[in-house]
């Protein structure tokens, strides 16, 4: 039996310049549903969403919302407030907060009327607190946004979101930088309130979750809405399928017998930032032609981690032996030029120069090479032609070379700075969550493209949240955890959970 | 309501945002026209005729534009890097200071040995006014935006003090003032009988190659990259640290230079009011101009036909002459307006009729 | 040395500090509520001459002293709104937008004043705001002469500051104005009006600051001057960052500066005789330099400043 | 030149300060009144920068201004090379320097003569001692005045003490001010108030005050003992009447602003400066005006004794 519609998108098209990014889509939603949208980067998901809310104002089409009455009422368009009002809630795939505010106040933002000589804090952080309870998404309410790690950031989002009687949650990709188990809870906790009358629709490129947690799906694909099924009736082969438009293979690897050592952390101590934890005593040796994966909640070390293998930091204690030489300065540039190519977590603060052109991020890491420049100056056609062979090479779509990287997808980024760092051809990769919020054909690019660099002879430290990954794409497996490494042969995804979680297999 | 890029660049638009804003201006500027109760028409004749009329007009507005040029490429490279010295002001005195130290006797010597000498005097000198702020700010984290302008009085001070002091003219009959730069180390004049003099063309060098070094260079794309997202850059191997103290270098001495150009080329000595604020309005060329080199020069020009053509309207007409300052504040705000109308387009409603 | 303790325990001292410091705090406030909301200011010069000359106006045109204050209070504010829309929803550059409020608020208060008065030769005045006499207080020792000898303007400051630290950190709307200068997607995505916080900030915070240009005008001196202000905004956008954004900091760096600067003025009279007369004069700018140095660590910036922000875009 | 004496004097003044500074104000003032008494035709420009000076003397010569006025003090050379430029037009200058033939004329405001007698009335009345003199900026014009001020008050109170100041700006009263409070709470009881601002200290402190340039004792009753004042009608009328004559040539009119011409002043306040002391001022004056003695004349930068 149908339940009663909530939500009705009638139409919505957008437009941006040339790009149509969504395409007079229909899509309805019922009471207590969980509906998945699916789509390839940039096919248009986020656009939709964010017409829904208001941040966009449609070019055709409009938002209904039942009014409780068995009617439905048109939302004015381009009209954040308005969506609220109706009790939608979103949260968006880039987060909307304020860092330099607390927990309580990012969530109180907006929700309390505006012009009150003060506040009544003891009321809302009782409220709060209520909320996490239900939602069993726990944050410490007066830290400062700005110092929680992302996954807690991820949970004031949802938090803000269900806040004020929401009775239709939009998730765009919440889970994309939350660990398995942290996603787990988020579902698990959701699914109570669903079971209470919610409405969702999410976005995720990690099957796993669609298939466990969605009613139905819809998938977009250049803007256009290409279908529509029951999660009963959906498998993943069908799935990817209907979202690419052709068949995908995923990424296999056959067995290396690894090379000489290129690579050795001896007793590595370095100072974490803030809140995370640092290295406290790592020790690891990779090899040439090996992936050596780092599994591990965030802030367990990996960003220390990365920060000496990127040569952004010295350990403050022990070694760290780099084709046979100690490392003993911080210097980006002397890593680079040992043959070390370095995929950053961030890449949108850390990888890319979103303000300069294509090309130019394209030979950001060789502005000494005799090839880009000549006596200081630019050769601008070897950029070019450098640039249109590695768009080529490892499939960088966008507007074009000369255009800015801001334009480019977050999937195309990462393939930019793929190209980039493994033209290269370095020794030594630290892939450091090379697939984060990538679809999932993109992601498999890139693992098959560690591995063509890992059959050249490179070695390859993969850190990765995602626990999938690392099982398929890594040969031996450390799992970090407070600024420790452990080493284990287990292929088993619990007991490694258990280690990630600092408890003895 | 909506705003929106515009997809393509329509080159007629480019070519009649800027006319139009301009005429724009003029009419705006009617109004405190005709508050004073001047006869319009016959002030918009004599502004023209302020900047167009004459050769000498002509000169002296290049004159006024010659400074601007330096000062606003000191800010549009400085800015280019993220890096905001607010400090021009304070930079061109020092460049004065270090040219009529040099210039007024210390060494004599042929025209072709002293006039680089006291460029290149001038160019350390005011880089080096650029050089402290960005050390403070690698070093300690103290904002340069307060440093460098902070500076801008202490240094005018401290030329007063100069003036009055070691560089005080003995044949100043007491006016604090140094004494003439030698006649070996004086700009050449370009046209006789008027003010306009060589520091016009060292200004349009510079800007020719601020252009080149910062579009076609390694260091222009470093510079580039440190002010667009220094994470980024740091990541990728470029040292931060070391391209923002020669950004703030190269910054101070094209400050300095102006400096260096009006004392050297335009009044032959130095007072302590050398500038009417060249190093504050340079940060609004540059950023008319779109931190561009080249940018830089046409929007030096714009600002001073602007403010020479209406000055010289104000005393034509009778009218106080604060209504030159009010013209160019009004041209400017209205040059960036029609800018964004270059960029955006505004569409009301839905829009669904495309 | 003895001079110099000697000048510390004078209360004239003190009640000079204060009193050179309230044009200060009233702009430093004005750009603190600017730039909270991710707009900087740099018309502040401009208004602060705007705001002299209007208050002072009003007043001479016959309108009694508080009505003078509102007048300033309103050229502020509209020079406020004409910078907020060319920096807010047409997302100009704020630097370019703010130096030419400063000329164009500059030049046409002169341009008006000129207008209207074109024949003095000594400028006219008016009976500015005289020194409350408070009933008891004023007589106590030392507290009394540096609080209560001071005119209501200066009271209004130190009310503003309070009225500022409040907003910022007691009200829904001041929690708004934080995070439109921190983010403005996440104010807009609960609803809010990024423009409406940003508008209605840049607007009060400039008439805030006509307001210390009023103070020059109608309680520091009793007559127009051109230039008067004397880089006196600038000073106020040095203090805003030296004062980390925060009020009670920003108060703080207001009165050290006029600290400063009262004691440079002593110290020139004392010792002009072995020293010139400008290194007593460079003294505050020095000495606040050298103050940022000691502050400075990473203070948080509002991270959306100078960053303009288009509905719908991203 | 029958003709030309119907027709009003072409003449236009170039300040580099607004008309309501001190020293400006008086030429404006002298221009002002001639503009009125129908012999000129008056046009000016404020508050111009020094850089655009130039081009405004040339702007205004081209214009067929007859008589050019103004003050070159930062721009002695370039002002002078305009001026022989245009031969056929007049130049009356304030600057530092000497005329320059055929038509560069100078002047300056050499009211030391006055200041030294309001000096001797200050010296007199003083009962602490200590006078407090706020400046502008330490330039020529302003020393000479100070000097002859103080040795007017130690010509009758050798024990006298001076507290010097200077504000760095020609226009900033609210500093000014602060300047002379800061003097006063060093026992100054009259106040030299060079600059706008010091007069308004005094009256709130209740101290008494000197006035210089111009008079300022409505503007603070029961406060200014005595004014120097400046006038420029004796210099100016001169300049005018050459032009008008066709026989104006470079000349120093400096000594048109001596007390002797008129250009230089002293008023007192008989209510609050005691008999005996205007009558030994009196005699002062006529001293001076008979030519038997002469003030000192010193530029250098006053300070604090
Ligand atoms: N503000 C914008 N300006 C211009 N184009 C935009 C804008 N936002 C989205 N687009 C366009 O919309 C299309 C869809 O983008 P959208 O962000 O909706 O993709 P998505 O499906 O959410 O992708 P992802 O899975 O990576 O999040 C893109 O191709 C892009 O061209
Ligand atoms: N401002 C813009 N103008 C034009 N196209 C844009 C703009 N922003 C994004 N796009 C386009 O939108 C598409 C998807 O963008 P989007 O940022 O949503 O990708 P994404 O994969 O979701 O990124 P992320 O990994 O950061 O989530 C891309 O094709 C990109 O070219
Ligand atoms: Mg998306
Ligand atoms: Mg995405």
């Amino acid at each position: 039996m149908e339940k009663e519609i909530v939500l009705a998108l009638r139409g919505l098209t957008k437009r941006f310049g040339p790009v149509t990014a969504a395409d007079d889509i229909n899509l309805t939603l019922h009471r207590g549903e969980v509906l998945a949208l699916l789509g390839e980067n940039g096919a248009g998901k986020t656009t939709l969403m964010n017409m829904l809310f208001g941040h966009y104002t449609p070019d055709a089409g409009h938002v209904e919302v039942s009014d409780f009455k068995g009617g439905m009422l048109r939302l004015p368009p381009g009209h954040p407030q308005a969506a609220i009002d109706a009790g939608i809630g979103m949260v968006h795939q880039h987060f909307t907060l304020a860092e330099n505010l607390n927990v309580v106040d990012n969530i109180l933002l907006g929700a309390e009327p505006l012009f009150a000589f003060r506040r009544d804090q003891k009321a809302a952080r009782e409220k709060v607190r209520k909320l996490m309870e239900d939602t069993g998404l726990h944050v410490p309410m007066g830290a400062r946004v700005g110092e929680l790690s992302v996954g807690e950031r991820q949970r004031v989002e949802i938090l803000k979101a269900l806040f004020r009687e929401t009775r239709i949650l939009v998730l765009d990709e919440p889970t994309a930088v939350l660990t398995p188990q942290e996603a787990d809870g988020l579902f698990a906790a959701l699914s109570a309130i669903v079971k209470r009358g919610l409405s969702v629709i999410f976005i995720s490129h990690k099957m796993r979750e669609v298939l466990s947690f969605s009613d139905r799906i819809a998938v977009l694909r250049h803007g256009v809405k290409v279908g529509e099924m029951a999660t009963e009736d959906a498998d993943r082969a069908a799935i990817a399928r209907m979202m690419v438009g052709a068949e995908t293979v995923q990424p296999e690897r056959d067995s290396l017998v690894p090379g000489a050592p290129i690579l050795a952390f001896e007793d590595v101590h370095l100072r974490g930032e803030g809140a995370r934890a640092g290295l406290k005593g790592a020790s690891f040796t990779l090899h040439e032609g090996e992936i050596l994966g780092i599994a591990g909640v965030s802030g367990n070390g990996q960003t220390a981690l990365a920060q000496i293998i990127s040569g952004l930091a010295v350990p403050e204690r022990g070694a760290v032996i780099l084709n046979g030489t100690p490392v003993t300065a911080a210097s980006p540039a002397a890593m680079i030029a040992a043959g070390v190519g370095r995929i950053p977590e961030d890449r949108h603060h850390d990888g890319v120069i979103s303000a300069m052109s294509v090309a130019e991020n394209m030979v950001l890491e060789r502005l000494d090479d005799p090839e880009i420049q000549n006596r200081g100056f630019l050769n601008k056609p070897a950029m070019k032609a450098n640039a249109e062979r590695l768009s080529r090479e490892y499939d960088v779509r966008g507007p074009g070379i000369s255009a800015r990287a801001t334009l480019l997808s977050g999937g195309n980024i990462q393939k930019l700075i793929l190209a980039r760092v493994l033209d290269r051809a370095p020794k030594l990769i630290l892939a450091n969550q090379p697939t984060r919020g990538l679809d999932f054909g993109a992601a498999g690019e890139v693992g098959r493209r560690l591995l063509a660099a890992r059959r050249e002879g490179a070695g390859v430290i993969l850190i990765s949240e995602d626990l999938d990954e690392i099982l398929q794409l890594a040969d031996r497996i450390l799992v970090m955890h407070s600024g420790q490494l452990i080493e284990t042969d287990s292929r088993d995804r619990a007991a490694i959970g258990l280690l990630m979680a600092g408890q003895a297999a | 309501m909506q705003i929106e890029p515009r997809q393509s660049q329509n080159p007629l638009i480019g070519l009649l945002i800027p006319v139009a804003s301009a005429l724009v201006a003029l009419a705006l500027a009617a109004i405190p026209l005709a508050f004073a109760g001047a006869d319009i028409g016959a002030a918009y004749q004599q502004m023209w005729q302020g900047v167009f009329g004459s050769r000498f007009a002509f000169t002296e507005m290049l004159t006024r534009a010659t400074p601007l040029i330096f000062t606003g490429l000191a800010a549009a490279i400085a800015f280019q890097a993220r890096l905001w010295n607010i400090g021009a002001e304070g930079q061109l005195y020092l460049g004065a200071l270090a040219a009529v130290w040099v210039g007024t006797g210390m060494i004599d010597g042929p025209q072709v040995l002293m006039i680089p000498l006291v460029i290149f005097a001038g160019a350390v000198a005011g880089g080096l006014g650029m050089v402290g702020p960005a050390y403070l700010r690698t070093r300690f984290g103290a904002d340069e935006v307060v440093t460098s302008l902070l500076l801008n009085f202490i240094i005018l001070i401290f030329v007063q003090m100069m003036l009055e002091g070691p560089f005080k003219d003995p044949m100043g009959l007491g006016w604090p003032q140094s004494e003439p730069i030698l006649d070996s180390a004086a700009l050449p004049k370009l046209i006789e009988k008027t003010r306009i003099h060589s520091g016009l063309i060292l200004a349009l060098v510079c800007a020719v190659v601020a252009q080149v070094m910062l579009t076609r260079s390694t260091w222009g794309f470093r510079v580039r990259a440190v002010g667009a997202n220094p994470a980024a850059a740091r990541h990728a191997g470029i040292n931060v640290n070391r391209t923002l103290m020669g950004v703030a270098m190269i910054s101070g001495a094209l400050a300095g230079l102006a400096g260096v150009s009006e004392v050297a080329g335009l009044k032959g000595y130095l007072t302590a009011d050398l500038s009417p604020g060249f190093g504050y309005t340079g940060i609004v060329v540059a950023m008319l101009a779109g931190l561009s080199p080249v940018g830089v020069v046409i929007s030096a020009l714009f600002i001073a036909s602007v403010f020479v053509g209406a000055d010289s309207m104000s005393r034509a007409m009778g009218v106080s002459s604060y209504l030159a300052d009010l013209t160019v504040a009004l041209s400017l705000i209205c040059v960036i307006v029609g800018g964004f109308f270059g960029r955006f387009r505004i569409r009301f409603g839905q829009g669904a009729a495309a | 040395m003895m001079d110099i303790l000697q000048i510390f325990l004078s209360e004239s001292f003190w009640a000079a500090s204060l009193r050179i410091a309230t044009p200060l705090i009233f702009g430093v406030m004005g750009a603190l509520l600017c730039e909270r909301a991710g707009v900087l200011n740099l018309g502040i010069e401009g208004i602060f001459a705007a705001g002299a000359m209007a208050g002072w106006m009003a007043v001479w045109l016959g309108a009694p002293l508080w009505l003078g204050v509102g007048a300033a209070a309103c050229a502020g504010a509209f020079f406020g709104a004409l910078h907020a829309t060319l920096t807010v929803p047409l997302g100009l550059s704020q630097h370019v937008s703010g130096l030419g409020i400063t000329m164009l608020a500059t030049s046409s208060s002169y341009f008006l004043y000129r207008t209207a008065l074109p024949d003095v030769t000594s400028p006219p005045r008016i009976t500015p705001f005289q020194p409350l006499d408070w009933p008891v207080v004023s007589d106590i020792p030392f507290i009394g002469p540096v609080f209560f000898g001071q005119t209501a303007l200066t009271w209004l400051a130190l009310f503003t500051v309070l009225a500022v630290w409040w907003l910022l950190a007691r009200t829904p709307l001041g929690v708004a104005l934080k995070a439109v200068g921190d983010n403005p997607d996440a104010v807009n995505a609960q609803g809010l009006s990024v423009y409406g916080l940003r508008f209605g900030a840049v607007m009060a915070g400039s008439a805030l600051m006509a307001i210390g240009g009023a103070f020059l005008t109608m309680s520091a001196f009793d007559a127009f001057f051109f230039g008067m202000v004397n880089g006196r905004g600038w000073i106020c956008i040095a203090l805003v960052i030296f004062a980390s954004w925060r009020p009670g900091r920003a108060l703080f760096g207001a009165i050290l500066f006029g600290m400063f600067d009262a004691l440079q003025v002593r110290l020139q009279t004392e010792a002009g005789a072995v020293v010139p007369s400008q290194v007593f004069l460079m003294t505050p700018y020095v000495l606040s330099i050298i103050a940022l140095v000691l502050v400075a660590r990473k203070a948080d910036y509002p991270r959306a400043l100078l960053q303009p922000w288009f509905k719908g875009q991203r | 030149a029958g003709v030309a004496a119907a027709e009003k004097i072409k003449v236009a003044a170039i300040y580099t300060l607004p008309v309501e500074q001190q020293w400006i104000s008086r030429i404006h003032k002298a221009l002002n009144a001639a503009a009125e008494g129908g012999a000129i035709e008056y046009v000016y420009s404020e508050n111009v920068a020094n850089t655009d000076y130039e081009r405004v003397m040339r702007e205004y010569a081209e214009a067929g201004q007859q008589l050019i006025v103004g003050e070159v003090f930062g721009l002695e050379r370039a002002a002078r090379s305009v001026a022989a430029d245009y031969p056929e037009t007049a130049f009356l200058m304030g600057s530092s320097f000497g005329p320059v033939a055929p038509n560069f004329s100078v002047f300056d405001n050499w009211i030391h003569e006055p200041s030294y007698l309001t000096g001797m009335i200050a010296g007199a009345m003083t009962e602490s001692n200590t006078i407090g003199m706020v400046g502008g900026y330490a330039i020529p014009e302003v020393n000479r005045l100070m000097h002859a001020f103080m040795d007017g008050a130690r010509d009758v109170n050798p024990d006298v003490k001076f507290l010097v100041n200077f504000i760095d700006s020609w226009y900033d009263p609210p500093k000014a001010k602060e300047a002379a409070f800061a003097m006063m709470d060093a026992g100054a009881d009259i106040m030299y108030a060079e600059r706008f601002g010091v007069a308004d200290a005094a009256v709130e402190r209740g101290v008494k005050a000197i006035g210089n340039v111009i008079d300022t004792s409505l503007d603070y009753p029961d406060t200014i003992l005595a004014s120097a004042l400046w006038h420029m009608e004796p210099t100016i009328n001169r300049a005018i009447e050459a032009v008008a004559q066709g026989t104006f040539e470079a000349a120093d009119y400096g000594q048109y602003s001596f007390m002797q011409y008129g250009g230089g002043s002293l008023i007192a306040d008989p209510e609050l400066v005691p008999a005996e002391v205007l009558e030994k001022v009196a005699e002062k004056e006529r001293e001076i005006l008979d030519g038997m003695f002469r003030v000192n004349v010193n530029d250098a930068s006053p300070v604090s004794n």
